[in-house]
């Protein structure tokens, strides 16, 4: 690996210039391919230049949480795997895999992106639990927007398995067969991760990683409908609110167009 | 919308919209950190204590350039209505995280080279804002311990109830609200350093939530500013 | 944080005088105050001298142990937080912050402050579990005493949340109302932490953090209504049998005063 | 016995009793890792990456005289029927240390002293011998990544099914089989470095096993370097 | 601990010579005793020359796995204490004690040694659980053929402890005495742990610890009624066939006199 | 009170109330360990090893002017009445704790700086008093390790049981008992060095307990000079 020191990054954006020639509010090479792990109930694997995520969709039956008796329950996760860049290393997940993991399952949950009611098998007691499990396999930079897009192609891709309920002795058995795939999961919403990075106090989108090595702060909006529907800001580093507002408005138009290539 | 959290063009503890809670800021509260701050916010009350810049253990997460600040974020286990079990989650993980990182900026890290800066921040009971008020209770924390900074760094949350703009949420706001959005404030620089956002907003609606959240901070920043000075005052 | 030498402790203990010129079965100033946190069922603020404890209780529905199916169930658990001193560490609850716990729960258990029949709802199915959980804020020396008496404190302080027991298809649900408290706990004795170290060669009581430093040994006792409910030794270095009867006898007598103070 | 598992001389997916499910082999398929490969046997689908050889964290494992070679065989939780749970399991950690060893005796550990190479093999989908794509996904990746090796490592399986012993054996062949057999196979010195076997075999059994396997092996080993090959000519 | 250099062991093996003058096939001394801890309901201390294992059998009643609804369940787990052996540290388990478990579990488990179906209490619901817990208490090589034989010994030994299903309100409860014994376990095979390893080119059996240190490699076979029911190679450095089968050959014979020991 | 453990002044097992349960002690009964002891006391069999003086692990818990006693104190898992699962939990390390600390006070630590001495007690069989058992193997297991000492520590247990004083309390006595009180003893200085109870006694029954204990105790001690005595002869 070579790389490339940040204090050159952060001279060449002072002069309007990215490290790879994109413009500000360029976007690297987007390519999404579904279905690829047949045993998964939905599968994407997704591309934004050099950085490869691969996402997958379980689905299990288990019991609602107390408050909420009529929702399915949607359960994100991200594992950096160790092969993905130099600096991973095994351990018990830590602060930046439970961040991504954590601002992807707010941009679905919080566009309303999958209807949990649908999930309800019975009122109080079964419902589906969808697992969006999230590999990361090569890290060059802006996780948040592949991963977040790797999942919701993922969930696109999903089909309920084949559920039998069998009643024994007056007592139910839920059976999954895994082999049968059904119905697709509803999904109703495409939300959309964007990431803008603050460099040399200018405003770019999509930072590769070399580009990361040198940003004052980030920030990740999931976009669904012409609406902002989370926010996370990270790394140290601050915002004005007119920066802001222009990370929204590019934001905006930059979702439609990835949204676009989900089909 | 049935309107059950806004009645007569009032919230349902009596506050106007763009009214905080009840604030209450201490420095210099424990004896042995070395600095120390306490915040409270209506029912939500945070401590947080610093010790730092020290050495760095383990040793090789030593960065040769710059102190580095470690935040450890929890929630008391009798803080929440459902007791809360001990021990980090990835809740708590994901809040250190964004609250160190809110606070950095103020920081002359690079000042001390080798060496940590260890907070902690207790949550003694969870209203709502639980991170707002950590944040808060860190600025003291880090003033009295007699870091160098720029400035203090003020914390509040903002957020849309049955389709009304307000500060401070709290209480059935919190569970029963639509958006929830905590920012942390800069004021010397006019950055925000915190941001983080659940909930269906327009562009329009963010600006108009992003500036009364700067409001409420500013009202914070004072508190903030009012018990360091009581605390030098008394010394 | 100015440290005292450990061997000055000893020489000044040798003749007779304490750092803090207390006489050697001296207390240092107590401070309690209760109900300091709403959201707990219970709860109190102890301070001896500079060291501060928060206990709170909180209370939910569970199952009861297999041997003992009409009993409630009380677990006592204390976190040591970083913020308290400066050697503490973040990290799996270590050995001092256990045997804390144990030593003041079996103070309350020996004891039998609480009646744990009475918090049994159906025999051998649902109880209510106690949890005291003890926030150490401050230490400087003693942490035994102030968390017993934390404990105590905030169990005397505790009220049952309103319970609500619905059944629906046969099936019993308990709805807990955290809102609305109702009857007082069933606390039927008082027991009260007395510390005792030896230095020197000495007894003294209440020792602070700069005693501790220089002890050879501790003696905790747990003193319920001029009985001891329960010991613990700690620190290496040993007791002669009539040193132990001494601080029984002291014990006694410093458990009363303190006992006093609860109201 | 019912025969259902053999159909008219042939297996429930058409092949014959030595045939491979087909495979596909792939170097170089990831940019940061030192070194990566691909293998899919049906739709067993592995990836390998290496890192390394470079400094051993923490710094105590580190040996005087050869670089140790770690190894962390994981399963995304996407890849299996039931959703595999993240972390390490006692499974993972055995087949963890059996890869390790497969592989170390083409390895010139003794000219990396101080030094460590860090091999991750995850299983994107499994359908049986994942730790034979593992391995061969992972001779790949050490090549790719230019460290010395004496020869490539080729592993698969062999078993019992219905009485019959069999190459390669997949999906109901290997839940409701008889005996599993997962070898590794060192070509160059005719020695096998990984064996493991569960069910029960007679001695002879043993033999005519171990044959078929090593057949397989070297299938496994040409499409390795036809895959090493193709890379290169890219370049 | 005095430890012998490997390359004189090497040098030894060559020459034909063992460091304790046994032959390549021949075993170190062999100690079976059991019913040694009367709390379990089946034990048995192993000696393989210096190695010394012990084995207890506890029983419990649990739930089938959903794929197996009326088979019992095995659970076999390692434990290496601390005292075995001066690299042995505390810690969650690790690679060599779960290996050597995993493999002394496929020994029992592949020979149906235990005819697991005897062990369903209710079809679906109920089941006995055997928990094979083996303490490694002093290492001296070969601890996989040590912790085999204590492992079938103390099966061999183990007796059910009397249980009782008593009804009431049309719930079963499951009271198990385990002071009382009953009928012994159905162990119906005698699986046999015999190990070769691979030293200067020379295979030889029984492996000490000093032999251990300079090994190739190393190969268990699992044997019972003159079959192979699991083999395991460990250590890199690998064999031929002809070396494999030769292995198989020896280890038929070792296991039918080993076998013999368990009376 | 209706006397079921106490029939015509004896105990259930047929002991007088000041009898000690049939002990065995053993010295050197492992070959790798530096030190070993052997100590049952009835049905509790307990084992200890050392390893040490040697260097410490992780290095930063080495101390500059004395060597660290290291405890680990943990009942296998085939113990007890119902298994005891494997792992440390919270009573194993209080355990570990008072060993510790009731061994310290005759073993000249200052002797060997920045080393550790590892102890490990294994408890391969439980009815009551297993950390008094652990510490008497532990004693002798120093003993055998040839670490100076300045004396032996002899444990054994007092407790009521309707009433009544007794020694060394057993079976369902202790687990039906009023009150239990282990000791450690430190003969040649006359010193309690561990002291737990559970129960209620008055002032008075307490120094009773614990001139029966120390009574107790120097049986055990004997037992633990015999076992080393047997050793050195056979030498």
């Amino acid at each position: 690996m070579i790389s490339i020191d940040p204090e050159v990054i952060k001279e060449l954006t002072t002069k309007g210039i990215r490290v790879d020639h994109r413009a500000f509010d360029e976007y690297r090479k987007i390519k999404i391919e579904t279905g690829i792990i047949e045993k998964a109930e939905g599968s994407a694997r997704v591309e934004i230049g050099g950085t490869k995520v691969i996402a997958g969709v379980k689905m299990e039956i288990g019991e609602p949480f107390a408050d909420r008796p009529d929702d399915g329950v949607l359960i994100t996760n991200a594992e950096f795997l160790a092969l993905a860049y130099h600096e991973f290393e095994e351990g018990p997940p830590r602060e930046n895999s439970i961040e991504l993991a954590r601002v992807v399952d707010r941009g679905i949950r919080e566009s309303k992106a999958i209807d949990l009611k649908k999930l309800c098998i019975e009122n109080g007691k079964k419902v589906w639990m969808v697992f969006v499990d999230i590999d990361i396999l090569d890290h060059d930079g802006n996780l948040i927007d592949a991963a977040a897009l790797a999942a919701i192609a993922a969930l696109l891709n999903t089909k309920f398995p084949k559920l039998d309920i069998i009643e024994e002795d007056g007592e139910k058995r839920y059976v999954i067969d895994y082999e049968q795939k059904t119905d697709p999961l509803p999904v109703t919403q495409k939300p959309i991760g964007v990431t803008a990075a603050k460099i040399s106090g200018k405003i770019l989108f999509d930072p590769n990683i070399a580009e990361e090595s040198a940003v004052e702060g980030k920030i990740s909006m999931g976009i669904t409908d012409n609406m902002i529907a989370s926010i996370q800001k990270s790394e140290p580093g601050g915002f004005s609110i007119e920066e802001i507002d222009h990370i929204a408005e590019i934001a905006m138009k930059k979702a439609s167009e990835i949204r676009a290539m989900l089909g | 919308m049935e309107q059950k959290l806004i009645v007569d063009g009032k919230r349902i503890d009596g506050r106007t919209f763009d009214q905080l809670r009840p604030m209450e800021a201490r420095a210099g509260i424990l004896k042995n950190a070395d600095g120390s701050g306490y915040f409270r916010l209506g029912r939500t009350i945070a401590i947080a204590g610093i010790f730092g810049p020290r050495q760095v253990h383990p040793r090789h997460m030593e960065e040769a350039e710059a102190a580095i600040l470690k935040c450890r974020y929890n929630m008391a286990s009798f803080s929440t209505t459902e007791r809360n079990r001990p021990g980090p989650s990835r809740r708590s993980k994901e809040i250190s995280k964004v609250i160190r990182e809110a606070l950095m900026p103020v920081l002359f890290l690079e000042e001390f080279p080798k060496s940590a800066i260890d907070l902690h921040v207790e949550i003694l009971q969870a209203d709502a804002s639980t991170r707002c008020a950590g944040i808060n209770a860190a600025s003291i924390a880090l003033a009295d311990a007699g870091i160098p900074m720029r400035d203090l760094i003020a914390s509040c949350s903002v957020g849309v109830v049955e389709g009304q703009i307000m500060l401070d949420i709290a209480g059935k706001e919190d569970t029963e609200g639509d958006v929830d959005l905590p920012i942390a404030y800069y004021p010397k620089r006019d950055l925000i350093t915190l941001l983080q956002m659940d909930g269906m907003v327009t562009r329009e609606q963010l600006k108009q939530l992003l500036e009364l959240a700067k409001k409420g901070a500013m009202q914070v920043y004072e508190a903030q500013r009012q018990a360091l000075r009581s605390k030098y005052l008394e010394e």
